[in-house]
């Protein structure tokens, strides 16, 4: 009893740093921190579990555990930052696997739950329905984007709905005789087959670019199928752990796919995305990176030095206060910020000169192109508001583009570029920048002044 | 109507005085307060208001020395107060602290004078601040004039043949003028800098987006009474040409304004300091009217000077006569309001501490 | 003790719908991984079903993997997320922005 | 059992909206919605305890309700707007009298809880000790803001910490006992009258202003003698309820210190605060009314009208970039903005004009005194940056003024004035403002230009 | 049962944490004033009390007090945040800002 | 060092001029770039630059007749064309269109013509861009005169004696120098339009601030080749006049600068249209040296018709010489620039796009 009393008080402790944890997860200051907060939290949790009274199978625990260490941590330590979307992907999957491994356990050892009572029943199989769909859909999700599996759409046409309709259909059905009474193996043995393709087929018709949000929809799932098991176990750690990840799973989901500009329905429904998607605007066989404003925000918050490179383009969006506005927030936090004046950039002599004077920036700010030149190895992001030919790199190397022989802001020098404009339109003389399409640039798309002001709040809201 | 007091605007005689008393829109105002305007015709001609304009808002065209109250801008030369009737009212600019002696001849011409510039600067008699709208055009027209003489740009530009650096604009007596030249050269784009001996006068630099002139510890404070500055001492005087002429160095532009009521204008730029400054390099004086502020300056004339142009502009109001007149005939509105009751007739309270101190020829001398 | 546990599984649902608000698209991969690697609890599952029990060795076999997976998802979870927060710990001092400034 | 069950999840659901009506109330937006969806989830939560198997004494239930009916509604529809904190005051503490009675009466019919678990024992206890603190400190609370105690610090000077100390240690001894074993209803008496003691000595020595923050606090204290009786009862609507009051009472109490610039540990300690607190400056004999930057954004967000009425202030502070950004937020929410600029305003001829055009502000916004003094009667809110003499009223009623006879702009005629300024310092004339001390106007102090930025800030969080 | 119940506690707890975080000064009152509603819960401790048996008068007497005060405080406390809220229901058509025009 | 390539500035002689083709800075970098420059006494003096200045960065003073490369402002004269040595190369503006006699005069000289205004405005040669850079200085000016002559204030102006109203801007023909004068208006305060036959200059003209004059369904739209426009038809003409005529009345100052290549600059604003104007107004025409684009500007002169002010500077960049000639000598050094190689030796590329555009005379001819 008093040891009873004592894993369940540390399960309060553990989940009340789970929750902890995750506040700090939301916040650039306090997010390294919160995760070692949760991971505290599950430390605490595998012991209290541990310590339940008549554990035993020490070897099979241990060796499950040691295997698990060592294919987990070189995974996590080694993988290239570019791949780790579906290394998320696959560290889902598995824990989504292991829930459907322990309720067919269950089911086994218990003959088909045929003691215990209906909402354990209920509860296990929905855990083993979810975690399977889980486990193989990330599987796809892995394979998509680690090009194992096509990452173009591939689907099975009109048929697509039905089938999966058709699947969901029979596991339920399983499910529904496992509650009913039956304990047939072929019952659970079906439900896990029938929820396994399931998970293929709704994840492969989906493109590689809505990927990141299909990863985190199977990411609550794998929480819910785990609340069920807490349920159907009684324990409270599984209960709260699951139950959050898969509440904030679902809202993160969706704050995903509305920074992308998706409804998750449309994703699901499958069929379109991929390399199509917007999350990549494609000109020809050339793809540019879209960003959104937070992350720009958070670029330029932590980097050291920014140069900003206004063009034509701020001048038609009359975008000089929203400038300096969020030059003014940067500076605060410590950043250096210069503007990059290009002899021609605009439409008259001096017009960036005009715009940036009747929004106060100070003179010493304003570098002049041959000083700021030396400066872009240096700078962490420059951000180009709409400029285009002053920063196209053709004036330098195509002998046969309009501009060739025109000096030019040397933006591509620098760590990282964030280009904002309204769309893929050329400048004045009216010819494509390859700088849009170069690997460290990616571009804000909308009205300067917009674009900007949403640079601003996500600054503050840092 | 004929009981009505009856104002007369005579034509400005005196040479470059393009502005006039009255403006069509003003004399509405007095005709809706029951006064009658007479205006000399041509009156409105410097500042390109045709006679006919006058006409339209109610005034009759005539004679306007038999009024019972004349009203001007410049001191009424010798012919026209002969021309004035007996107990008539003057009013208009009659620079009582430096030429007494006009208001010595209005009171033996039994005229009654009002002094525009002797109106005490408190809050209720603002809208009869002539000497404060008439600085702001001076102070907005130093500007232009400095730019225009600079043989450079006011603002920064940087070009495909090269980059040009905004030129550095300083004011030397930050009064209504200097605030107003500040505010002007700044919007062209200059960068701009302000000093004067009343300390106080830091934070408006500062208000209108120039820097303070901070001349160290040693920096001379004088602030006089009224608003104004006092007369410095000749140790102060010195110190502060030998800080200025240090400081004057570095500016494309220097603009003056200093004044100290009825004193001849301090001297601080000295011919040293206009050997220290660049080539090309442009003082505008306004207080060429005082004498000068500059040690350089000829009142009236264009000097060039060791490669640096100074500019001693009379009269700066006067070119721009449209809105120079306007405002300043609202100013006399004001005055005519206070010196008639709304019926239309004269009503002349000497008790009133405007009308008193604005009074350079009393009806008891 | 179901309705108990429903109470939890409520209030639990509030709190990750509380917690996660606005946030950053820049922190969404990682809060994602973050919370991918709290999902890791259903180790806990694998370990009360093994410790308790596990007859079979069908049954033990699919443990061993049940608890290997659980053992991934978490260590490996915890880790990546730290990898991806990597860019916020670069310059701490930065962070405790001087707003007077303005 | 199966009522039983109906009655936890009918629980459960009045906590589910317990809490989705507190988030409703957290934003203007939402807030009186919110507050409905937590009254029925009050009804809910009533109807489920109504259906507890072997509920009885009926008529004794009726009788109070209705006695309580009959005493609250009134109350609360007649209340004036401007006695509504002692209202709450009154609320709160009749809330925390229940649960000290109900305490005591556990305590009778368990005989000094013989019984019972010892936690039952520790946790109504303390609800009982709670209860009784939270109920007379709100009796004073209500007392001082009516003006039936007197408002300023009464204390009983240096005894006032020990003497505090002493009947805490009193009621925590008595309960103590009881916990021990002995059932002498001495005991239960001594603890609710040495708590009775308790909570008017805390509160007596606080001052009026500081009131609201005590408020709250009690507030949150009964929150948690809730929660305490809901651990004693092992009922779930009482803990969470309690618990969610106490917790969000807990951080509301901190915040609203600190947006008075207070520290909770400093308010408790008492002995200062009252008439001369910061929530209220002090000027002579005659206070003006602080406000927040929060407050001025909520009376400007839901504003039909906004005249801005610049002066030297705004210059100075060259505020007037900042002030554009907000007129430009108000008229994005459909606001109407205008700029009354006064002939004087500043310190030269047309100082405004320079700076308002600067900041691009449309000349059609701009009106000149004649035509902007008809139009402050009609309008909502007018807000004052940094001017001082161009709205003295005293020029037009105060014939000894310095500033007798100067038009000056009518603001004191809108619906309610909010001044920026840094402190209450004299303006060019240097002469007191009435208006400051006029009771619709409060003031906004601190720099212009970061004040206006604050506003923004929450126009923009709305 | 009790540790169950704590559980619940602490997530009850987070959720009022979570719950109020950056709330606009002006709607301090009126949110102290909800919460304030939201204690009245204590009723059902009055009901739950009286209902299942309250012997001697006295506790009857005590009873009748308590649950008429849990009632004041329900009933009082949302009508008195609902009028305090009032300012926020004058113009619901002005709440939903377009910002588009920008 | 007689190896390099020697260039040679002479004093520029025609009246008004006060630019000169290089100045002190620009001839250091020509030093650095092997070149030798020969100044003319007194060639800086209009531009109040010293000849010690020109001494101190390198050059020599003498002759700058036998040089090379004589680079200059304005066309040469006949007497000046005379003293070229056979064989040199001249750099300056030529007229080329408006007066082809120039360059045959040149050529027979025996010398090889590089007119500034033929260079082709491809991106590579902004740089040499002289047309832009003395347009910019024109256009600056332009906003300056409009306000030095308007009789009213530029900006808004509220004061106890009364508001004034900003004063209305309308620029037509938004070049270069449209484009600045519309800034430097607005940086005064105006409210400012422009209008333009190009019609993707529309953006242009919001991009500094300033409203598109929309003449409706009717407006003419006539962009040419190279960035210029096209010359209208008479009847598009027509039209345009009669839509400018009604369009201009509400506005205060009119600047224009329309400018057909090689053509007679377009009459926008007839007799009639100033008739319509307010008393006091202004129209400053730029395009003087082309006919100018106001029926009665009388270029190079400032006349009062119909109580309307109407000037037609010529040669605006004159009055701002130091910049002016700032800006014009960094032209002059990218041409040179292309015209040598590093070592300083004459290195003419005819092939070269630049060159065979800007080249007058060929050495074919
Ligand atoms: N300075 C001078 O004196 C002068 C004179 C004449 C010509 N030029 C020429 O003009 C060019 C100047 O270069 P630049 O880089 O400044 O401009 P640019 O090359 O013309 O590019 C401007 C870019 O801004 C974008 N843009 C337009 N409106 C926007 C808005 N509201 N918000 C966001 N983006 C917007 C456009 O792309 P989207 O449409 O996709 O948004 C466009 O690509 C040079 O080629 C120069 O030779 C200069
Ligand atoms: N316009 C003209 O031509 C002219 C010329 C000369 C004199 N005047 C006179 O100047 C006065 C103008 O009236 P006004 O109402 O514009 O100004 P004011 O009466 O001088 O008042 C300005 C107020 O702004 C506050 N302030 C100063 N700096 C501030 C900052 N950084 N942030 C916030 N507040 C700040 C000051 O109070 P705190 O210090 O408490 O913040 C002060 O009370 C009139 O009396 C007029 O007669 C006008
Ligand atoms: N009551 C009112 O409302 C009202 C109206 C108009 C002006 N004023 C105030 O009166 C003040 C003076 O105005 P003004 O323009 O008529 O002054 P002014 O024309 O008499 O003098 C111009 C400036 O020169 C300065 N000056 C004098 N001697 C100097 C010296 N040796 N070195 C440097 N500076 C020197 C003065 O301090 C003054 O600022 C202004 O600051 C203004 O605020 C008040
Ligand atoms: N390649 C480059 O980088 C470069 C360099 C300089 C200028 N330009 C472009 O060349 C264009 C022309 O410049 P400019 O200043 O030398 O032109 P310009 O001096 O030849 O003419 C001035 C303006 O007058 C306009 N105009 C002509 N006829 C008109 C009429 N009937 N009514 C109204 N307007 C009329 C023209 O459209 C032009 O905008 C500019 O818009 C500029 O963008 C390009």
């Amino acid at each position: 009893m008093t040891r009873d009393v004592l894993i369940q008080l540390l399960y309060i402790v553990a989940f009340a740093l789970f929750i902890y944890g995750l506040m700090g997860l939301t916040g650039p200051r306090t997010a390294v921190r919160g995760n070692w907060i949760a991971a505290t939290g599950m430390g605490v949790a595998v012991v209290a579990t541990l310590l339940t009274p008549g554990m035993g199978n020490w070897w099979l625990i241990l060796l499950g555990v040691a295997i698990g260490t060592a294919a987990g941590v070189p995974a996590a330590k080694r993988v290239k930052m570019t791949a780790m979307p579906q290394m998320v992907a696959l560290f889902n999957g598995v824990g989504g696997g292991a829930v459907a491994l322990i309720a067919w356990v269950e089911f086994r050892q218990s003959a088909g739950f045929a003691h215990e009572p209906t909402y354990v029943a209920v509860a296990s199989l929905f855990s083993a329905i979810v975690g399977s769909v889980s486990f193989w859909g990330s599987l796809v999700a892995y394979g998509k984007l680690q090009e194992i599996v096509a990452s173009r759409p591939v689907g099975v046409g009109k048929l697509q709905q039905p089938l999966n309709l058709a699947l969901l259909l029979v596991s339920v059905g399983c499910a529904a005789a496992v509650v009913a009474g039956a304990d047939s193996s072929w019952l659970i043995a079906g439900l896990l087959v029938s929820a396994a393709a399931l998970g293929v087929l709704v994840v492969l018709p989906i493109g590689g670019a809505d990927m990141p949000v299909v990863i985190s929809l199977l990411n609550a799932l794998t929480g819910l199928s785990a609340a069920a098991m807490g349920l159907a176990l009684d324990n409270t750690a599984l209960i709260v752990a699951g139950m959050i990840v898969g509440a904030s799973g679902t809202i993160l989901t969706n704050l995903m796919a509305k920074a992308m500009n998706r409804t998750i329905p449309a994703i699901v429904a499958g069929g379109f995305g991929g390399g199509s998607g917007t999350a990549l605007a494609v000109d020809g066989d050339r793809s540019v990176r879209r960003t959104s404003a937070a992350d720009a925000a958070i670029q330029l918050a932590f980097a050291n030095q920014v140069i900003i490179v206004p063009g034509y383009g701020m001048a038609v969006a009359q975008a000089q206060h929203a400038v300096r506005e969020m030059a003014d927030l940067l500076e605060d936090r410590g950043v250096t910020v210069y503007y990059a004046i290009h002899p021609v950039a605009g439409r008259m002599p001096g017009h960036m000169n005009v715009l940036l004077a009747e929004a106060d920036v100070p003179y010493e700010r304003l570098k002049e192109m041959d000083d700021i030149n030396r400066e872009f190895a240096r700078t962490d992001v420059a951000m180009v508001i709409g400029a285009n030919d002053v920063t196209n790199p053709a004036a330098r190397t195509d002998p046969d583009s309009p501009i060739y022989g025109m000096p030019i802001l040397n933006v591509d020098e620098s760590q990282s570029v964030i280009v904002l404009k309204r769309g893929m339109a050329t400048g004045f003389a009216g010819v494509d920048n390859a700088l849009y399409f170069a690997p460290k640039t990616t571009m804000l798309f909308g009205d300067a002044k917009s674009s900007v002001s949403e640079v601003t709040e996500e600054l503050k809201a840092l | 109507m004929t009981a009505n007091t009856v104002v007369g605007v005579p034509r400005e005689t005196s040479e470059g005085e393009r502005r006039v008393a009255l403006v069509p829109k003003v004399v509405e105002r007095l005709r809706a307060r029951n006064l009658s305007v007479v205006v000399e015709p041509g009156a409105g001609a410097g500042a390109l208001i045709p006679d006919t304009a006058y006409v339209h808002s109610g005034a009759t065209l005539g004679d306007p020395w038999s009024a019972d109250v004349v009203v001007k801008v410049a001191p009424p030369s010798p012919p026209e107060i002969a021309r004035l009737r007996r107990g008539a009212l003057f009013v208009g600019f009659l620079t009582p602290l430096t030429d007494p002696g006009k208001a010595r001849a209005l009171a033996d011409a039994g005229v009654t004078g009002f002094a525009m510039e002797a109106i005490p600067r408190i809050s209720r008699a603002q809208s009869m601040d002539a000497l404060s709208s008439q600085a702001t055009v001076s102070g907005y027209r130093a500007a232009m004039v400095a730019a225009e003489l600079l043989t450079r740009f006011f603002p920064m530009l940087t070009t495909a043949a090269g980059t040009v650096p905004p030129a550095k604009v300083l004011v030397l007596g930050v009064g209504v003028a200097g605030l107003q030249a500040l505010a002007t050269a700044r919007r062209l784009g200059a960068r701009t800098t302000g000093y004067d001996v009343r300390p106080e006068v830091a934070d408006q630099v500062r208000s209108v987006g120039a820097q303070w002139l901070d001349l160290g510890v040693d920096g001379i404070e004088a602030a006089g009474s009224g608003g104004y500055a006092r007369a410095l001492t000749d140790a102060e005087r010195a110190e502060q040409q030998r800080q200025l002429g240090k400081a004057i160095t570095g500016f494309d532009a220097v603009i003056t304004t200093a004044l100290v009521p009825g004193r001849r204008a301090p001297t601080l730029v000295t011919a040293d300091a206009v050997r220290g400054m660049r080539a090309g390099s442009v003082v505008v004086d306004l207080a060429g009217e005082a004498g000068g502020n500059c040690e350089l300056s000829e009142p009236g004339k264009v000097v060039v000077a060791e490669s640096v142009t100074i500019s001693a502009p009379l009269n700066l109001p006067a070119t721009m006569p449209e809105h120079a007149s306007e405002l300043y005939a609202r100013n006399v509105q004001a005055v005519l309001e206070l010196l008639t009751d709304p019926a239309g007739a004269l009503a002349v309270d000497f008790g009133d501490e405007i009308v008193a101190g604005a009074c350079v020829t009393g009806k008891e001398s | 003790m179901l309705v108990q546990n429903l109470a939890v599984l409520v209030l639990a649902g509030f709190v990750g719908f509380a917690v996660i608000s606005k946030v950053p698209n820049t922190l969404h991969t990682p809060l994602m991984s973050g919370t991918n690697a709290i999902h890791g609890i259903v180790l806990l599952g694998g370990l009360i079903v093994a410790g308790l029990g596990a007859q079979s060795a069908l049954d033990k076999v699919l443990l061993v993997i049940a608890i290997t997976f659980g053992t991934i998802n978490v260590v490996g979870g915890f880790l990546v997320t730290d990898r991806m927060l990597g860019m916020f710990k670069d310059r701490p001092n930065r962070i405790s922005p001087d707003r007077t400034k303005r």
